[in-house]
């Protein structure tokens, strides 16, 4: 396709390809992060994973709503106390969840699908009892709209470089947490040997609703973060499953940094081939890819050899 | 026909249905009332409807659960408004519409189920419904075999003329070729960019819209189709940039609508400087709301009905439809062609002076409505709506200002020669 | 007992350079073994020392990263487990593993080599044949009059041996158990090294153990392992006198 | 040791045979008995799903394959069967509007000007039965092989097989010159000359549909009381054992898989039958996950459970959202919740443990049941 362009425009599109496949990479990497703890760390298989982004957004419109109408004067930085509270949020319903039903399920995975899916649906309900069943829009502040003009094709949307640096602060805050920090070496110790674990004292209890919280909540703030890019419904987040679902897996369960070259490469393979064919027949052939992929190497591209 | 918009029912505000009837003016050119004493039910019905000696049962069928229901919410409440005023006015032949409503669920063989029953056990008169393409073709074969009356209201691919069947919104030659010559001549465009979801009607409406303008001996420079609910837009945008077209002529539906939009304005292409023009069928007021106005100020929609127009069979229909179902309520050109369906086959039945379906069929070609919102539409031969086509653009305030209509009645051509 | 002329025989099993790592990690390093037919061999060594690993590699569980095992003139490496058993290996796990749902008849039944492709275990018939085979069994291993119960009341010790017969069943020419003894009372240890003996009528045995009174009833001969090697190996008197076994048992 | 376990012969215990015939009963007279056509031919709607429930109780319940894109092949039993309906409406007098006569309308709508070579089979009828059946299962088998022989299991085969019916979804919508598109496949109107529209088609359409639904209820429980049905359930306890048994495990997986595959496209092609269309609305997620419901509230474990719970969801659902249209989401979920917390296995489950010791004394039978949990769960 070089033929009909120059070479100056051709390069530009390739900086801004790259670019756009660098914000599908840092949805994909918020979207997965909170499912690979959770899937990855504990075995559990959330499929209401997109509520509670869901959740995130909603709390954000709200935020947006009361910002508005009470304290105007906040407007412009309003999005980051939306998304203080949106993580607040989801990270007390997770809680609430792994309280209430997921602790009863830790030795059947597949039971979890069933009854996370179940809650998926009443969580569905309850927003649109709630919300109404229209698409909501966010207003966002000014500075956090429109781009920045480098050239006279290159165009920097400017909420794609917020999403691109809060899934940087997001994914080292993970990192830290689960790797530097005290109680990151417990949820890895209970992850590890649950039994040896609690004999040494550290409440597993605590830790698996904290860690399934600490996935719910990261959730809620791609939730909060995606009313930037796109669309708050009842039943949007039932649109993000399936590719959160195969990130993770593609990754290597209980891998965070095979989730992260995972939603790479198929962020990068799904935004180039885009641009060389048809949205739908992308989308077709980059889930085929991975699904073949898949097949080939189930353990997914990240994975301890371990010994059984 | 627009597809896959998530959300369900929109909770219909509970004011009472009586306001409708305040909104009198409108009925005031429909003449006087008949009287139900001068067509004695054994003669206006002779194929055992529902018709008894003051009343007569109508089906109202569209999704109030699953993802159409956020689209559907309008149409079912101009429905209702436009019987609640018949019914003021004195009813049909003299006797009251009473509707019985059904719930298609977003699911097209509940659709089917539901329209079966409506006409089997029910017996209904005539039923208004269906919004989506898909729903409409799961119960065409119900309505042709149970020989009923469908008053289908949305804007969609044509393809389609059935006798059983009365199509109240634009089918897509009149939708789209007005709009293109004016985007052509008035602002001079000479390629176009084509973007749709991936279903019949985008598909279809845009090889109308291409052949049309290849016809004009303008270019497309591009033309793609991403899935329902599809949320990343930036490659695409990037090839529009690339490709500079002078009009994104663009088909989105339900929350990818959302996406699209927010993502153009993130990406500099700012509508209101209409370098590329964005020409689309598929915003309404209604979708609007969730884009959000800032974000859809300065792109055209081209549709027959816009919430602004300036006449007075609007102004009452509007305010009508306010009063009865609140204020914040808007309107789109859906909305208005579901209201002209209960108005169409009253005058259908009065004009045939029954309620026998085929009677009504028969008489209707040729019903002219004078009192429609939109100004006057007449039925044609193959079942469709005579009506103008007119081109709005987008406000902050989520309504569209009407720039251009066609002076003439663009006539309906479901079967378009040399578009196929 | 039996003399070590190793050189010349024919082998029943032998594994020679075997070598698995796991990211680094070398859990079998260079290892090889050799077993005759009709001999029981014992495999003993500290935890972690790699003796579960041998057994999951000779029975094609793991993969090896080197070396080769060869089985009756056989190559096992590359085979899929089920093959691996058709050739004539048989493997009893560290914790019996037995299905608990069915009785010890169905048990032993489900384990009978017939009917072991898909339509052959739809159509599979519990005719005399099956039935005489599974009382021939059951008898062997002390369970003739438990035939209906249902396994997952039998005690450890009674699964341990239902497990071993579901090998027999298969009459295997190398039985492979991990810790078979585990968690038996003194008479059921002693029932089962009868058991082993009167198996190896027909077929070897290696067994790992850590019950050093039950290695020395029934073992010919010793292979002691440490990190992944071969530490010592020789009748139970010359390893239990080997300085580095010594050592490796005893610490620093 | 002649005790009746060790006689093969017993293909369904006592109170197995009476489930069966108050199963055919219930469906053969009881319901055309009580409902007019119209509930009828819905039933015969929720039957068809059935047949899914009923393979998910073999493959998943018995197997432990949970696979959450049975829509898939229910779908492919659909789409083959209407594609032969719609060669048959699509008669050149039919279709004389067209542009090119004779060929499915939404092909000529989508300039397509003659028949793809892939659909031409499907004008014998005897092509069309076998590929039913044929497509889904060797589909099944395709991505069972890949599968189960490199030992994906459990979560990642759930995920997979969903990831699958995406795909499957966006396919057919978006290759709708020659699928139909997201309206799917319409206005079909006969089968061999037979208009299969009337209520005395429906009627019998019905019949068939039970009919076969019950033949499958029968195969499926041959195929329980085998060796390969034991097998089945021992593998999904102790998959190592079997495979250190000599069985290769993954044959028996993807055997169970294809004919579950099978049995969700009977269902499929019964569903056209019926209802006179297929569209890609029954391929994707939310169906093939809902499948899996009526499958766990009817009992993953029992074959009549799988059928009593599909027609009861169904049921359920459509009188929720006939009168509390809001309410259908919470139901629905919570039901999911409760199936999977306070009753695992489903209907089957409390009623073996609540109504069946009642009837039991009810009916004064002292008779001992079989020991066997499995023998036992099948059969009720």
């Amino acid at each position: 396709m070089i033929g009909d362009y120059t070479f100056g425009e051709f390069t530009s599109i390739l900086a801004m390809q790259g670019f756009a496949g660098l914000i599908l990479f840092s949805v994909f990497v918020l979207m997965a992060l909170g499912l690979a703890i959770i899937f990855g760390q504990m075995g559990v298989i959330n499929m209401a994973h997109g509520e509670f982004m869901i959740l995130g957004a909603y709390v954000t419109y709200i935020c947006s709503h009361i910002v508005t109408e009470y304290v105007p004067g906040l407007f412009p930085v309003y999005f980051f106390i939306a998304m203080a509270l949106a993580f607040v949020a989801a990270f007390a319903l997770g809680v609430l969840v792994e309280w209430g039903m997921i602790r009863f399920l830790y030795r059947r995975p597949l039971d979890t699908l069933l009854a996370t899916w179940g809650l998926s649906l009443i969580l569905q309900q309850v927003y649109r009892s709630v919300f109404g069943a229209r698409e909501v829009g966010v207003t966002l502040p000014d500075w956090m709209m429109g781009s920045i003009a480098l050239t006279d094709m290159i165009e920097i949307p400017i909420n794609g470089l917020f999403v691109m640096a809060l899934t940087l602060i997001v994914s080292f805050a993970v990192y830290f947490i689960l790797f530097r920090s005290a109680w990151g070496k417990q949820v890895r110790a209970v992850l590890q040997n649950r039994v040896m674990a609690g004999a040494v004292g550290i409440n597993t209890k605590r830790v698996d609703a904290l860690t399934f919280g600490l996935g719910c909540g990261i959730a809620g703030i791609a939730g909060s973060a995606f009313t930037m890019i796109g669309s708050t419904g009842p039943t949007a987040g039932q649109l993000y499953i399936v590719d959160t679902f195969l990130v993770v897996v593609f990754g290597g369960a209980g891998s965070l940094i095979g989730t992260i070259a995972s939603a790479f490469t198929i962020s990068q393979a799904q935004s180039t081939m885009e641009f060389f064919m048809s949205g739908s027949m992308a989308k077709v052939l980059t889930l085929l890819t991975v699904v073949g992929i898949l097949m080939l190497r189930p353990q997914g591209l990240f994975t301890l050899n371990i010994r059984r | 026909m627009r597809d896959d918009v998530p959300g369900n029912t929109l909770s219909v505000s509970r004011r009472t249905l009586l306001a409708g009837i305040a909104s009198l003016p409108v009925l005031a050119m429909m003449g006087q009332p008949l009287l139900a004493s001068d067509y004695p039910t054994a003669t206006v019905n002779t194929t055992g409807l529902a018709v008894t000696d003051d009343t007569v049962k109508v089906g109202i069928l569209h999704s109030v659960t699953g993802t159409m229901a956020i689209s559907e919410t309008g149409s079912v409440q101009a429905e209702k408004l436009a019987i609640e005023q018949i019914n003021a006015a004195g009813g049909v032949l003299g006797r009251k519409i009473e509707f019985i409503q059904e719930d298609g669920a977003s699911d097209w063989p509940t659709f089917a189920e539901k329209a079966k029953k409506l006409l089997v056990q029910d017996k209904a008169a005539a039923v208004f419904g269906c919004w989506t393409s898909a729903s409409r073709k799961a119960v065409l074969p119900v309505f042709e075999q149970y020989n009923g009356m469908l008053y289908y209201p949305t804007f969609y691919e044509g393809l389609e003329e059935s006798p059983n069947v009365i199509y109240t919104g634009q089918e897509a030659t009149q939708q789209i070729l007005a709009g293109i010559d004016w985007v052509v001549k008035e602002k001079g465009a000479k390629s176009f960019y084509l973007l749709g979801s991936d279903y019949i009607w985008p598909r279809t409406s845009n090889k109308i819209a291409r052949k049309h303008i290849e016809k004009l001996g303008l270019e497309v420079v591009g033309e793609e189709y991403y899935p329902l609910g599809h949320t990343q837009f930036n490659s695409v945008i990037n090839k529009i940039k690339l490709r500079k077209p002078d009009v994104i002529y663009a088909i989105v539906v339900g929350g990818s609508n959302v996406a699209f939009y927010k993502q153009l304005k993130a990406a500099g292409i700012d509508l209101a400087k209409e370098k590329p023009l964005l020409l689309t069928i598929s915003v309404t007021e209604d979708e609007i709301l969730g884009i959000g106005g800032e974000n859809m100020a300065g792109a055209y929609a081209m549709m027959k009905y816009f919430q602004s127009l300036d006449n007075d069979n609007n102004k009452a229909f509007v305010e009508a439809f306010k009063k009865m179902w609140g204020d914040n309520i808007v309107i789109g050109d859906v909305t208005q062609a579901a209201y002209l369906g209960p108005w169409l086959w009253k005058a259908a039945v009065e004009k045939a002076g029954s309620f026998d379906i085929d009677k009504v069929k028969a008489a209707s070609p040729g019903i002219e409505l004078t009192t429609a919102p939109e100004g006057y539409v007449k039925i044609h031969d193959n079942h469709h709506l005579w009506s103008k086509a007119r081109v709005g653009r987008a406000k902050l305030d989520g309504q569209y200002e009407v720039v251009y209509e066609t002076s003439d009645l663009m006539e309906p051509d479901p079967f378009p020669e040399g578009y196929q | 007992m039996h003399v070590s002329d190793t050189e010349q025989k024919d082998f029943l099993l032998a594994v020679e350079g075997l070598t698995v790592s796991f990211d680094g990690f070398k859990a079998v390093n260079d290892l090889s073994l050799y077993v005759d037919e009709n001999e029981i061999r014992v495999i003993i060594g500290p935890n972690g020392a790699g003796k579960t690993t041998v057994l999951d590699l000779i029975c094609g569980r793991t993969r090896p990263t080197d070396g080769s095992i060869r089985f009756s003139g056989q190559e096992l490496t590359g085979m899929r487990e089920h093959e691996i058993v058709h050739a004539g290996v048989g493997r009893k796990f560290q914790n019996p593993s037995i299905y608990e749902d069915l009785t010890v008849f169905e048990n032993l039944e489900l384990s009978f080599p017939r009917g072991r492709n898909v339509f052959g275990a739809l159509f599979f018939r519990r005719d005399a044949e099956v039935r005489d085979r599974v009382e021939e069994v059951a008898e062997l291993i002390f369970l003739k009059d438990h035939l209906d119960t249902e396994a997952a009341i039998l005690s450890h010790g009674q699964k341990q041996w239902l497990e071993i017969g579901m090998l027999l069943i298969q009459s295997p020419k190398l039985l492979m158990l991990d810790e078979p003894v585990a968690g038996m009372s003194v008479g059921e240890r002693i029932k089962t090294a009868e058991l082993l003996n009167t198996i190896i009528r027909n077929q070897s045995v290696i067994v790992i153990e850590h019950d050093m009174k039950f290695v020395e009833d029934i073992a010919h001969r010793v292979t002691v392992l440490h990190q992944g090697k071969v530490l010592s190996e020789g009748s139970m008197e010359r390893v239990k006198h080997d300085p580095k076994v010594i050592e490796v048992y005893l610490g620093h | 040791m002649q005790s009746p376990m060790h006689s093969d012969s017993t293909f369904f215990s006592r109170q197995g045979w009476l489930s069966f015939v108050v199963l055919a009963a219930i469906l053969l007279l009881v319901l055309p008995a009580a409902f007019d056509i119209f509930r009828l031919n819905l039933i015969g709607k929720y039957l068809t799903y059935a047949f899914v429930a009923l393979g998910l109780v073999l493959c998943w319940g018995m197997g432990g394959i949970l696979s959450l894109g049975q829509g898939i092949f229910f779908g492919l039993g659909g789409y083959c069967m209407a594609m032969f309906l719609k060669l048959e409406a699509s008669t050149p007098e039919a279709t004389k509007i067209q542009s090119t006569p004779g060929i499915p309308d939404f092909m000529d709508w989508n300039q397509l000007t003659e028949l793809p070579v892939w659909w031409q089979p499907f004008h014998s009828f005897g092509f069309t039965l076998v590929a039913i059946i044929a497509v889904p299962a060797l589909f099944a088998f395709v991505i069972g092989a890949a599968m189960f022989k490199r030992r994906v299991g459990g979560v990642y085969f759930a995920i997979i097989t969903q990831a699958v019916a995406a795909i499957m979804t966006i396919l057919i919508i978006g290759q709708q010159g020659y699928t139909g598109g997201v309206n799917g496949i319409t206005d079909l109107r006969t089968l061999l000359g037979w208009d299969i529209r009337t209520d005395d088609a429906k009627l019998i359409l019905y019949f068939v549909c039970a009919a076969l639904l019950l033949g499958c209820v029968l195969l499926a429980q041959a195929i329980n009381i085998s060796k390969f049905g034991r097998l089945l359930v021992a593998m999904r306890d102790r998959e190592d054992r079997v495979r250190f048994s000599g069985y290769d495990v993954s044959n028996f997986k993807i055997f169970i898989f294809c004919l579950a595959a099978a049995f969700s496209a009977i269902g499929g092609a019964m569903f056209t039958l019926q209802v006179g269309f297929m569209s890609p609305s029954f391929v994707g997620i939310v169906p093939s996950i809902e499948m899996v419901i009526f499958c766990a509230v009817g009992g993953r474990l029992s074959l009549f459970g799988a059928v009593y719970g599909a027609l009861i969801v169904n049921a359920a659902k459509t009188s929720f959202s006939e009168s509390f249209p809001e309410l259908w989401l919470f139901a629905m979920g919570g039901l999911f919740i409760a199936v999977v917390m306070a009753f695992p296995n489903g209907l089957a489950g409390l009623y073996r443990e609540h109504a069946e010791p009642w009837l039991r004394r009810l009916l004064k039978r002292s008779v001992a049941r079989p020991a066997v949990a499995a023998a036992a769960n099948t059969a009720n």
